[in-house]
């Protein structure tokens, strides 16, 4: 059977590790078939769990979050029988390990240039939780969408603190969010875990737009979210643990191309999104596939084109 | 014969392993004053402590005028119009006098209207009872001699009729004392009934009716006043003879080992406590300090011993002290062999959780025989107390109990050994006997006398008039932070320094 | 920075100060008992979490908050039992009733709403509404004109803007915090209750022999700091956010500690200590990676900033902060 | 004379409280609708049941220990040292700088260079608070959770913009080098015939803490040095009178605290994540607290409550691999048991004191 490590988060922190928790379990009320879990607390439990799941005999055990990495490349060779999926990491060098990184950037800059087409003030938000690289990642995308939509386009980009209770602070998310309104932002990107509830929630108070992330946010405020930008590690979780044990092994990243990520259109943001909108997503999204277009990634010289943080 | 005012039957407590009271009884007429009297830790606190229902017995039955009272709390035992003065004041410090005044029996839920009231009443009470306070003076800012007042002004706002007073001369000058008796007899004259718990056989003979004296949780005898005399009392108490002067030859002086030349202190609030004094201590000889607490004396002796900062000068067998700055530490003046007897000592001579053991190497913890730079020598320690412990006749000779639970009387013979057996060139002293039992008190006095007579020399500050006169062999009286004279004890008496200590120069006047 | 932005960040400072006040209020009358309480944290936790659920299922915000009340007294009452009646140590209490809220809360949360930890997102009557004052500029007024509120505020005179943005459109919540503060200022001052309190965290015993119960006015105390803590905690899951999400105080009980020892224990100060806090934070929120000719002050700098301009103001300013003498002690007759 | 023997004071009451939080913990468990028996097999066969149970319930009692000791020092001068976790946070950044900077030949040496390291960087830590105290008159408590918060940025903007290695997206610095690998008790035991697990992180560092325990009991018990640190901790006017400096002991007294916290580090960064991490104190700095109140701030007591702490830490994880009771669970066992043992203790001891007064009447 399985196994499914979820990152400190938490299984439920709506966007990341709820995503794989989504598709784990649909992978199980599809099948009915069985499969293990732990939400981590503590950084010496990484390995710890990789472990006992590989002794007990779970395959494959998945993970969640490049904090995984460092521990990974430490086990996996201890079980060569063992297939790992190790979601968000793509830099090691394992042969039993299936690394599937997200092209987060390519997303983001898909929300982005809606945002930048639904503001009307020229204005655009992003709220990041923690300072740490993969959330710059996340905003450099946005950014560089927005621009390629209004060259002229002001983006606010904030992060919520240098903590990780910076993933859990909605009061202050919701701060945050009015601070940029009032520098005029109408439409705010919130990728900040349980923060950005707070940030979706002072957006709808307050009639701006929001966007969300990872998961579909769309439906926690039907009619105010402009848009989700969607990263499939639920996809990519119902997938490893239907191939089972015979999980193909390697790095695949997972972009525009492999709906790895997306934007989230559904009931509850059609009235928000317009054609034309749509039209201009949908070809972006093409250029990009098809190499038309390149978004600049943060990871590259760890400095962003369009956005400083 | 009259109802008795209060009755005490077959009083019992315990705290957990210590027997306090063991089955009191006492019976105190209406409008007398009743004296007791005991060792310290014989339980006399907690037998008033327990009249006043702060403590709850174990056993027994207390009687107010004639029924049968049940005194759960000290509400109860307000209401049954008993009014008490704690050995340790019970007063909120940074609270006014009239707040603490009206602490629990206020009119009604808003202040104001409390406080106009008891502003009047006290003023009244005032001038009835010549307890003059000033109702806004904060409590920290007064002297102990006021602080009682408030207490006694609590008591009687609360309209008691039985007033118990615990050790309540400890902390007053002898003009207070003498003013406390003479408010208690006025009240006695009223009707009222009290209670006075006391160490001076001196107070029991000249205020009380009647006297009970307890001994180890009993109460060994209760007698009319007039039909005893002090030293049969003080043999009651201690259950041996006790020797109430101390024995002691002229002194031999020698060359002067303290001299302090112009020297002023000024405290943490700024303001200045000793007002450029001089005096000399020579060897061989006990320069006792006299005057009303809080007239400076204790910012001397914390300057001498390195407590806090001073300017002027100060030398000590001829070599300059410092007052301020590196060196002026009270490791410094010990190891220029000044010791130190502090005023206080559960704040300040002792750490009342440690050891006895520990306790005597406190403030002397640098001393080689006690450590070798990094490392306690815990064992030479512990034999050097077992010593001191026999030598002092400390009980119980038990170097491993923690100092708070000693006796006070033995709290400060651990002191008084600690620093006597230093064989200092200066012994400072300050309040050596305070709150001490007479068994006590007679053996601190002598080994000060000892360390005189072996040369070297003594600075004793007490509020205790008695204490100076029978030690010191010179008196120098402060009052507001000056040195009002110097006198010779033969040639002096208690009313002299009585006017000294009050700021009137007795030549002049 | 123009006038509307120093307005705006005075408002989002009295949002942010609003929740330390009420924190930091309660600490105020536990400590002046006598008890000190560093469990600010978990009770306002707590409450959050018991506001924001029972708001969500009946949908009323005042049961909400009375639920949020009664979850704080809970374990008010477990602080008080430890502390008074058993006379533990208060540090280790506080310290428990943390960990016990941090884990119950989610515990409770994830058995009853399986959410993950969370309560569903309140609906409108189950939140605290800002209040919007006569002729302020509001939502009202956007709609009408069919433009932002920020766009119409923006466009207003200096004094209406100040009317508009700082003063109207808060929760009830706030406005009560504010007044909390003459209110106990009165109490402490002006009252026989507060007389008493005062002195039992002063000396106990002189309370004990004037006849009033040190127990009965320690509890009291201390369940006054639970009803507070309990708004506090309502006000951050009802008013400030619309529902519970775990650990959601996020250290604002020790910022209000920190506040309290600031203040020295004294209702006006606190209230000053509380909005130094709230300003910090307003301000670190707006302006991250300020750029001075060059050299770019990075976000941890202005993230850190209210704790670092903390120790500054302690360092330099604020003289020894002295406790009420009997606090942390449990009142202990008989050894 | 005391009101119970000794025994019963160290060894009765703990036990009693922790049966108390132990029942209080079955029926939260009940509540949840988990079986509370099952629950306490698992953690107890899951955290002392192997040899790789042990590795990790020591591995977090090594963290433990070093927090615990680190307040509890600071206890004894009469100052509460909520800083441990920043002091803790920056003993991280000087093992990391110290194993990634110069080249060891040996491990033996990085970790006595590491040990260095942790303790200047925690003392540093702990000096400024430690400072304004003694000379400023500014609380401690204040300064130390404000110094919590501070070290967190400190240590994010060092892992973001200075130690990350190139093209790394995790905010952690590189992994140290094979030099300064710790051997883990697996690889010290093997030598000498016993078997244990290999896969457990408790490491050679326990060894460091155990000596920690000790080291700290000889100074605060044995020490003239911690003669005047208790001295000053229980009177500070008797301090004065002593002639003991209260601005020298406060600021030893910290220093000695931060450093102890700082010594943490070569546990979690260098014995177990061989890196730095973000956030890699995780709270042992506050559980640290708790150690040391449980333990009454005596180093066996410490030693003794990091290791039920530990048990916790490690049969909590166990709990939450292979049944869905969530981790919060674990979070509420920890709050029932700071809870019994330390806060509600008198409950326990107060008709423990009359039983035992009782008996001995009895007996006389
Ligand atoms: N609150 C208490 N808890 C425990 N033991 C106490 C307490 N108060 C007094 N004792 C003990 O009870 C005994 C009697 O004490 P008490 O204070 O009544 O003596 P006392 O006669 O007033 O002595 P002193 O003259 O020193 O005031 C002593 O052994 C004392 O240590
Ligand atoms: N496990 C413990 N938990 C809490 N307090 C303790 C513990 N062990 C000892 N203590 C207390 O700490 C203090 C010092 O004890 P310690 O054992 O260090 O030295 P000692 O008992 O004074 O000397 P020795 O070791 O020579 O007997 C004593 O007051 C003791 O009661
Ligand atoms: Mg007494
Ligand atoms: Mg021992």
């Amino acid at each position: 059977e399985p196994a499914l490590i979820f990152d400190l988060g938490g299984k439920f922190d709506k966007s990341f590790n709820e995503a794989a928790h989504n598709g784990a379990s649909r992978w199980a009320e599809e099948t009915g078939g069985k499969y293990r879990e732990i939400e981590l607390q503590s950084e010496a439990q990484r390995e710890q769990a990789l472990r006992r799941f590989a002794e007990a005999g779970a395959n494959p055990v998945i993970t969640m979050g490049f904090a995984m990495a460092d521990p990974l490349s430490a086990v996996a060779a201890d079980y060569p029988d063992t297939k790992f999926v190790a979601v968000d990491v793509t830099w090691l060098d394992a042969p039993n390990v299936r690394q599937i990184g997200f092209a987060e950037h390519e997303g983001s800059y898909l929300v982005g240039m809606m945002a930048a087409m639904a503001s009307k003030s020229g204005t655009v938000g992003f709220i990041g939780g923690m300072d740490i690289p993969l959330i710059r990642h996340f905003g450099c995308g946005y950014a560089q969408g927005a621009k390629a939509v209004n060259p002229d386009v002001n983006i606010v980009a904030n992060m919520t603190g240098t903590t990780p209770t910076a993933w859990n602070d909605p009061v202050k998310g919701s701060e945050l969010t009015k601070a940029q309104i009032a520098q005029g932002a109408d439409v705010i990107y919130a990728a900040a875990g349980g923060t950005g509830v707070g940030v979706l929630q002072t957006a709808a108070d307050e009639g701006i737009l929001s966007i969300g992330v990872d998961s579909n946010q769309n439906h926690l405020h039907p009619g105010k979210v402009l848009t989700s930008m969607l990263k499939r590690v639920d996809v990519a979780v119902y997938d490893a643990m239907k191939a089972g044990a015979d999980v193909e092994t390697g790095v695949f990243t997972m972009g525009l191309a492999e709906e790895g990520v997306g934007v989230a259109m559904d009931d509850n943001n059609a009235s928000l999104v317009s054609d034309d909108m749509k039209g201009a997503v949908e070809t972006a999204r093409q250029d990009i596939i098809d190499g038309k277009t390149t978004v600049v990634s943060y990871y590259e010289n760890d400095s962003c084109p369009a956005v400083s943080f | 014969m009259t109802v008795p005012a209060i009755e005490l039957k077959g009083i019992s407590k315990s705290f957990g392993p210590v027997q306090a009271n063991k089955d009191i009884s006492i019976s105190v007429a209406p409008g007398t004053i009743h004296g007791i009297i005991g060792e310290n830790g014989a339980g006399k606190s907690t037998l008033m402590s327990i009249l006043y229902g702060f403590y709850k017995a174990d056993k027994g039955e207390i009687w107010i005028n004639g029924a049968k009272t049940e005194i759960p709390d000290s509400q109860a035992a307000i209401a049954a119009g008993i009014g008490m003065v704690f050995q340790h004041f019970k007063l909120v410090e940074n609270f006014t006098v009239l707040e603490n005044i009206i602490l629990g029996a206020e009119d009604g839920g808003l202040l104001k209207p409390s406080l106009a009231k008891a502003r009047k009443t006290l003023e009244e009470l005032a001038a009835e009872y010549e307890l003059n306070v000033d109702p806004d003076a904060v409590i920290e800012e007064i002297g102990v001699g006021m602080q009682q007042r408030v207490e006694i002004l609590k008591a009687l706002y609360r309209q008691a009729d039985i007033l118990i007073l615990d050790e309540p001369t400890g902390v007053l000058t002898p003009a207070e004392a003498d003013q406390l008796f003479r408010i208690l007899h006025r009240l006695k004259d009223e009707g009222k009934t009290i209670i006075l718990i006391t160490h001076k056989l001196r107070e029991i003979m000249e205020a009380t009716d009647t006297v009970s004296v307890m001994r180890r949780g009993q109460m060994t005898a209760t007698v009319k006043t007039s039909e005893t005399n002090p030293q049969h009392l003080a043999e009651l108490m201690v259950g041996r003879k006790v020797l109430l002067q101390v024995d002691k030859v002229p002194a031999q002086v020698g060359k002067p080992i303290l001299e302090i030349e112009n020297l002023h202190v000024t405290d943490e609030k700024g303001v200045e406590r000793v007002k450029g004094i001089n005096l000399q201590v020579r060897a061989g000889e006990i320069l006792g300090i006299a005057g009303v607490a809080g007239n400076g004396q204790s910012e001397l002796l914390e300057v001498l011993g390195g407590m806090r900062p001073g300017t002027g000068s100060i030398r000590l067998n001829g070599e300059p002290l410092a007052l301020s700055g590196p060196g002026s530490d009270a490791r410094t003046r010990r190891a220029q062999h000044i010791a130190h007897v502090p005023e206080d000592r559960q704040r300040e001579g002792l750490i009342m959780d440690f050891h006895a053991w520990e306790n005597v190497a406190f403030g002397y913890h640098h001393d080689p025989a006690y450590q070798n730079g990094i490392f306690m020598n815990n064992a030479a320690l512990r034999a050097d107390t077992e010593r001191k412990i026999e030598k002092f006749d400390v009980r119980p000779p038990d170097g491993w109990l923690a100092a708070k639970n000693f006796s006070g009387g033995n709290q400060q013979k651990i002191v008084v050994a600690r620093e006597i057996e230093q064989n200092p060139d200066l012994l400072l002293v300050g309040q050596p006997t305070r709150g001490v039992d007479i068994g006590a008190i007679e053996f601190i006095h002598q080994q000060i006398v000892a360390l005189r007579d072996k040369g070297k020399a003594v600075l004793l500050v007490s509020v205790e008039l008695e204490e100076i006169f029978s030690l010191s062999d010179r008196i120098a009286v402060m009052f507001d932070g000056h040195i009002m004279g110097e006198r010779l004890p033969h040639e002096t008496d208690e009313k002299e320094l009585g006017l000294l200590m009050a700021g009137v120069d007795g030549k002049a006047a | 920075m123009d006038f509307l932005t120093i307005i705006q960040v005075l408002d989002s400072t009295v949002r942010l100060a609003t929740p330390l006040l009420l924190a930091c209020l309660a600490g105020l009358y536990s400590e002046r008992a006598g008890i000190f309480d560093i469990g600010l944290e978990g009770k306002m936790l707590m409450a959050a979490f018991f506001s924001a659920a029972v708001a969500a299922v009946s949908g009323s915000v005042w049961l909400g908050l009375l639920a949020g009340i009664a979850a704080s007294l809970v374990l008010s009452g477990l602080h008080g039992l430890a502390s008074i009646t058993f006379r533990g140590n208060q540090l280790i209490s506080g310290v428990a009733i943390n960990f016990l809220a941090a884990g119950l809360s989610v515990l409770i949360a994830q058995s009853w709403f399986k959410q993950g930890g969370r309560t569903p997102s309140l609906k409108n009557e189950a939140r605290f509404e800002g209040l919007e004052w006569p002729f302020a500029i509001g939502p009202t007024d956007a709609e009408l004109a069919e433009k932002p509120v920020s766009e119409l505020i923006a466009a207003a005179p200096p004094v209406h803007q100040v009317y508009s943005e700082f003063l109207s459109g808060h929760s009830l919540l706030v406005y009560l915090a504010f007044l909390m503060v003459p209110a106990t200022w009165w109490v402490l001052y002006r009252t026989r209750f507060g007389l008493r309190l005062r002195a039992v965290g002063e000396n106990p015993a002189a309370v004990d022999t004037a006849g009033v119960s040190v127990v009965g006015l320690r509890y009291a105390a201390v369940a006054i700091c639970g009803v507070l803590c309990g708004i506090a905690g309502a006000y951050l899951a009802t008013a400030l956010q619309a529902g519970f999400v775990k650990d959601m105080t996020a250290g604002r009980g020790f910022i209000a500690l920190a506040a309290l020892i600031f203040a020295k224990w004294r209702p006006w100060q606190a209230m000053w200590a509380c909005l130094l806090f709230g300003l910090l934070q307003a301000i670190a929120l707006r302006f991250q990676n300020i750029d001075l000719g060059g050299v770019v002050i990075p976000v941890q700098v202005m993230d850190a900033l209210p704790y670092i301009l903390t120790v500054v103001i302690l360092a330099g300013f604020v003289g020894k902060a002295i406790p009420p003498r009997a606090g942390g002690e449990p009142y202990v007759k008989e050894r | 004379m005391d009101k119970m023997p000794k025994w019963a004071d160290v060894v009765l009451i703990p036990v009693i409280s922790l049966i108390l939080a132990a029942i209080l913990s079955a029926l939260v468990i009940l509540a949840i609708g988990e079986d509370p028996v099952e629950a306490v097999n698992l953690m107890v066969t899951g955290a002392l049941g192997s040899t790789y149970g042990w590795g990790y319930t020591l591995y977090y009692a090594t963290n433990f220990m070093f927090t615990g000791l680190a307040v509890a020092v600071a206890f004894h001068a009469r100052m509460f040292n909520i800083g441990g976790e920043g002091q803790a946070m920056l003993g991280g950044l000087g093992v990391a700088m110290v194993c990634l900077y110069v080249p060891w030949p040996h491990w033996s040496l990085a970790l006595l260079a590491a040990c260095a390291g942790a303790m200047i960087f925690g003392a540093a830590w702990a000096a400024i608070p430690a400072y304004l105290q003694a000379k400023r008159g500014s609380h401690i408590v204040i300064t130390t959770i404000m110094f919590n918060f501070i070290a967190a940025a400190v240590l994010n903007y060092m892992l973001v913009n200075v130690m990350r290695p190139e093209g790394s997206m995790d905010p952690a610095s590189a992994r140290f080098p094979e030099a300064v690998h710790l051997p883990t008790l697996h690889e010290l035991l093997a030598p000498i015939g016993i078997s244990f697990s290999k896969a457990a992180p408790a490491n050679v560092s326990l060894l460091v803490a155990v000596l920690a325990c000790f080291i700290v009991w000889a100074l605060i018990w044995r020490t003239k040095l911690g003669y005047e640190i208790r001295a000053y901790g229980h009177s500070e006017t008797g301090a004065l009178y002593a002639g003991i400096s209260p601005v020298k002991i406060t600021m030893i007294a910290m220093l000695i605290s931060g450093a102890l916290a700082g010594l943490m580090a070569t546990n979690n960064v260098m014995g177990e994540a061989e890196r730095l991490v973000l956030n890699s104190t995780e709270g042992a700095g506050f559980i640290g607290i708790a150690v040391a109140l449980m333990g009454r701030s005596h180093p066996f007591g410490v030693f003794l409550a990091a290791i039920l702490f530990g048990f916790l830490y490690q049969g909590g994880a166990e709990l939450a691999l292979w049944t869905s009771i969530p981790r919060e669970l674990i979070v509420v066992i920890q709050a029932l048991v700071i809870l019994f043992t330390g806060a509600l203790d008198n409950m326990v001891r107060m008709p423990l004191e009359k039983l035992f007064l009782a008996l001995r009447k009895g007996k006389a």
